[in-house]
């Protein structure tokens, strides 16, 4: 198994949650971010002195998925949260060594199948 | 005067003193909302304190010595006397002043707090409690009311005829005097400036609160100015109060308008922060005289006041690098002394009285309240310890985090 | 009439004037709170900065085209002049009038900026700066003071019997049709409707700071309401002036009331912005005659106005799609006219009039705010570009963000 | 008394009865501002339900029976009647009474208003809406008016000679004890006591709107104090309206210096939710006789205050393990009792009689809320489920968040 | 060594903090998240329209231990975090290479042993 | 690849940022979270009950690297984070298999290079 890191920007987060729900991954965990990159902050005015944002808000997904849906994972983020401007955000893919689910023990794929529980 | 009259007079003068007290709360919202989020219950605390202070201060001395009638050994320095016991059996029909001395003594005490409201704002994030309330003690109990009597206890200003209808100078130049003394003492907040002169940036945490704070000042100022006419039981002076509460707020908008012009044209965005302090600049402007010009000129008065304020702020923060977190050594000095000089446009004053106005409060209240912070700063440190003020002083001083629940 | 009661009388309409300034208060917090975070600055800028325009406009020239005198041509449009000279050497004891006219200008000039402040909240998080500022300055030095001179400044309507003691109609229908063509010229903001039908909530970003609004506009409409009786200075002025604030109250009461009550019935709960527009609606619905019902006749109109607004505000926003952020034109408008034809209730005004004075009202706001706005839009551009809303108008155009340390 | 001493009358106890409805916006900023973030939507949307409710129900029935005239059949219950049709027709120039009728109703209705205030903070966090909302109606409309005849009505308590000029006991022991009787009943927040005993803090969400919410009530006590003289039109009258302002302003800053002086002395740090409760019970204690002590006694009458509600609170908390969020019953009762029994310190009422008002009410008050409430329990169940109580009741009851955007 | 992310209910994140204390881990990071998986998220109102709220509040702690502690904190996370509701979350575990103590500069499990400085 | 977590005093957040920059790492992705290890909290008291804050405020970060420069991002990280003070924080290195950039669908090291667009 994988877990996926995937740094994209806050206005694509929506298609980017739609796009792991059609896929089917079972999941996915959020958090608020902020990056930078290629992508450089920019200057902003306040009270008359002018001072730099070195970052810029970003959005990162935590997905557990069998090896075979890498690829398309990759695929599918891709189309949503590419817009062609510089910041896109990045995916990073490490090992996955096992998962458990907490409610019932269930470990390895098993844990992250989506399972039909109520 | 009839009874009536001089009931009309208290109850005017009553509505109008707990206007201004609600400027208390117009102090602190402003200053909450401008100052970072690990500073503000200290902040808030600091301005219930100082309110406080200010009355009991002003009833165990303050009142007496700006006002001691004929006891008064010199026109500079008046003998010091109490008003601890005031009650309703001492209070009679008093138709000499023409409204109750005890409404009389609430709206003057309500004054006071507003001088010192405008030293917590510039000391802020970066002065400890302790201090800061003993110099509260010291600047409501003794530095504003000797000035106060110079002018409106019959001292020696008012003598040579200087005119200041409400307080440009004798409330809001006074505190921004203090102000500028306790920060050029305590030095700038850590890390605001660097060492190669580069201006660190310090946002407020929380603007509408802070455009509350403003509004409500706002409001209040028409009790501040309003009630400064001390009658309303004729014609005449209902006409002066009207002309008053006309000017105060056309001189509040000017100073809105000229604070969001200047700085939508020299940084190419409306500047919320300046707009508040373009109202209150407005404000502080207009209080040296707000019964003599039309209202078209309180308008610019107001106008020039938003104007001087964003320059004086951008001035002193990245020129002389003094370090004012919400402009108020600008909004009430810088512009309390256009507001004194200005009086003669309307034809209130002479330029050169004004000037000695201006002059001898500055420097009274910049040196005594020097004198005083230094002498503070010896015997209880001014400044708290700079792990204190990094981690913010919620949580040294206060212990409360103004919001628990939100990240920063 | 002594110069005591006039003094009074002047007192009074300065007190409520000050009560109406502090609606702008209201709606600063109500519109603040019920907006997205990152648009909270520029709304707050807009609130200080319309209010402003209100006033400067109405000296130079609202004031004198809404009250002519004897100058009118016709009773449609009044001649311009102006009062921005107006100072204390021209006020003297104007006993016809019952109070100073300074008093009478302050007391008209906060119902201006109130006008303008019901079309900010409206147009929310997608209209530029610069063309609001353009276009608040179009309604209040010309919009509203003529459709104000039919009604109060002795023109057609006040001819005809149309009964509008504070302004349902003058002033919150007018505010409410401008900001209906406003909205419909602009479209809703980004992404609110998607191509499919469906819509997309965007939650107000502070609630408490909403509610507070609702309760300033509360306190502020003692003053409206109040203060539009004109004088105070015997019993029978006194007895309405005091049936007045009961009404007003009782109708607020109601209008919570019956706004909470529908959205428990409906959804299952009890949703606290339509209690907040419920007040409002309460508030707006007993203007148009507040002297005239009994306190239960006034909880119940306002009970009607607090259901109302909620099937308006539901209606426009999912059936119309008019993306209304803090439903300012249901609040004002529909409940606007509510008011209007409901004074007949209580035996004031007849239906036909009142549905005259409604239907023009509306006409003319709708009618010229529609041409000024396609005029604005045409030369400087109503909306930024979808980047800059997207991101949010406070980085775009004021540079400040309201909560820089609170993550969203 | 002429005409215009009745309008003058009049106009005072609107203005009076507007700052009054203003603590509604008090009660709501503090309590919003002292909750978890969780729960603020849905205490903002009772302080809104409960104002309104106390306005209708006061109408409908409360008035009547707590001022019946000469149709009382005896001096514990008065009989029921109505002033749901009150309007200007009937409204004549009541000369005895010296006001207006309908300004006499409005100034009463805003302080049952306040009583119920005090409860919501109590059962904050943990009271399901619906059977809030019924309980607001029994105690507005029945338990307050009773007792409020009992002293302001003409009852007997009046007739034995207890001394509480604007409602240490009647309004604030009263509103207090029914917090108490909830408070026992509905049980401390889940979570709040663990099994060994130890006490969980829960921290309030904002801390400057919870200040606010104290200003706002100091602001808005000058109408509830200083109106309760019930008459400025002579001289006599405006001095004691002007030494109660006095006495009121001084009494909260009294009680500001002696919570904070107390919680720094004992814990280190100055605890500002302390100088929040602080400030109320200044002004609580000098309730039941703001006229007759020396500005120096009242001041110190708050102080005493400010240290009883220290360790009020922190008694409650942590040895009886009451829970009371916003600590009410702690301002509002204790120090609502001290307030009662301190009227002798400046010569008003004697101490046996004032033991026997403030037992009286405190039982009355305490016994018919735990009957109401226990019945309410048994039938629609007073408390949310574990869950939705963990959760917040924002999302169970309101369906709107408070702070949608600031991570928790 | 592992590296284990641990996604909770925030309502269990005190329970879980306690648990790790107890068994020594010698410390964990904790950040705020939102996730959706099995468990779906619910629809609102507001102001009359409904919503839907697709992912839930989620605490995510993230813990670097010996490997021979995994089985270990997985059993103690479980007791008292699992609810038996749909939604109790579920323990990653990712292989560590390396770990520094920034303070000491102390490498390996050296730098995730609680030490007894101060 | 390497995947860097690094968790340091939110004081010296700044000095990180400007310390990954001057190496040239690319970028770094960066979130708020609260730690607990051998810093312990402290207690407080709010209205005169007192009770145990349990954790401090950390940043933490995520940088991905090349293998050779792991060695001078730690290095660097320890100078500017480093005060000497219990819990000034830790890094943790794992491994990391791939990198996508999202906007120009470049893998490997290409997607972390700092690129001259724009
Ligand atoms: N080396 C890195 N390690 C971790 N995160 C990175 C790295 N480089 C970039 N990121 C994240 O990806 C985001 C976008 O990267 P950037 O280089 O600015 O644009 P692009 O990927 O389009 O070239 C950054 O804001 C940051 O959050
Ligand atoms: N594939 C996944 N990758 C990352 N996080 C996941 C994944 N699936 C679930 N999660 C996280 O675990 C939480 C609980 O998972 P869920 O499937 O809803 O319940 P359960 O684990 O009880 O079956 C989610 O809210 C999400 O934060
Ligand atoms: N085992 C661990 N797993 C994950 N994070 C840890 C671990 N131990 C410590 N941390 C993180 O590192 C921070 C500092 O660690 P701590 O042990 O308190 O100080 P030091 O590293 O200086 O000895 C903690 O606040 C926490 O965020």
């Amino acid at each position: 198994m994988k877990l996926l890191t995937i740094v994209v920007k806050p206005s694509r987060s929506d298609g980017v949650k739609r796009a792991l729900s059609t896929i089917g991954t079972g999941g996915a965990t959020i958090i608020s971010a902020q990056g930078f990159g290629t992508q450089k902050g920019h200057s902003e005015t306040y009270r008359g002195a002018s001072y730099e944002v070195d970052t810029k808000p970003k959005t990162l997904f935590k997905v557990a998925c069998k090896d075979d849906d890498v690829e398309n994972i990759i695929r599918a983020v891709r189309e949503v949260a590419n817009t062609g401007e510089i910041g896109d955000g990045k995916i990073f893919v490490t090992e996955l060594n096992e998962v458990v689910r907490i409610r019932t023990g269930e470990t390895g794929e098993d844990a992250i199948k989506e399972n039909n529980y109520e | 005067m009839s009874e009536l009259e001089y009931a009309l007079n208290t109850f005017y003068l009553l509505i109008s003193g707990a206007f201004v007290m609600w400027m208390a709360a117009g102090f602190t919202m402003l200053e909450a909302g401008l100052v970072r989020s690990k500073n503000v219950s200290e902040i808030v605390t600091k301005n219930l304190g100082l309110y406080s202070i200010a009355c009991v201060m002003y009833l165990v001395c303050g009142f007496f010595l700006m006002y001691p009638g004929d006891s008064v050994y010199n026109a500079y320095f008046p003998m010091l006397g109490s008003t601890w016991g005031i009650t309703l059996d001492g209070l009679t029909f008093n138709s000499d002043l023409g409204y109750s001395d005890a409404a009389d003594f609430f709206f003057q005490v309500v004054f006071v707090a507003t001088a010192m409201s405008i030293i917590s704002g510039s000391v802020a994030e970066r002065m400890k409690l302790i201090p800061f309330f003993l110099f509260a003690i010291v600047l409501t109990g003794f530095i504003y009311p000797v000035q106060g009597y110079w002018k409106w206890g019959g001292g020696w200003l008012d003598a040579i005829g200087y005119t200041d209808f409400a307080g440009s100078g004798v409330v809001h130049l006074c505190g921004a005097a203090a102000a500028l003394a306790a920060v050029i003492i305590l030095g700038p907040r850590s890390g605001k400036y660097s060492s190669d002169g580069s201006v660190r940036v310090m946002r407020g945490s929380n603007i509408p609160i802070a455009a509350l704070g403003a509004l409500i000042l706002w409001l209040g100022w028409f009790g501040f100015n309003g009630g400064s006419q001390l009658a309303v039981n004729d014609a005449a002076n209902a006409n002066a109060v009207a002309q008053v509460f006309l000017n105060t707020n056309a001189s509040a908008a000017g100073g809105v308008i000229g604070a969001l012009l200047i700085a939508k044209v020299l940084t190419g965005k409306a500047d919320v922060t300046m707009a508040i302090n373009g109202a209150i600049a407005g404000l502080v402007a207009i209080t040296a005289a707000p019964d003599t010009p039309s209202g078209g000129l309180a308008t610019i008065i107001g106008f020039i006041g938003g104007i001087i304020v964003y320059f004086s702020v951008v001035f002193l923060d990245t020129v002389l690098k003094i370090d004012d977190p919400v402009g108020a050594i600008s909004a009430h000095g810088t512009v309390g002394i256009w507001g004194i000089m200005a009086t003669p446009l309307s034809g209130a004053g002479a330029f050169g009285t004004q000037a000695v106005g201006a002059i001898s409060i500055f420097l009274w209240a910049f040196i005594t309240s020097a004198g005083t912070l230094l002498v503070l700063n010896a015997i209880v440190g001014l400044r708290p310890s700079e792990e204190e003020e990094t981690t913010g002083l919620d949580a040294s001083e206060i212990g409360v985090e103004a919001y628990p629940e939100f990240k920063d």
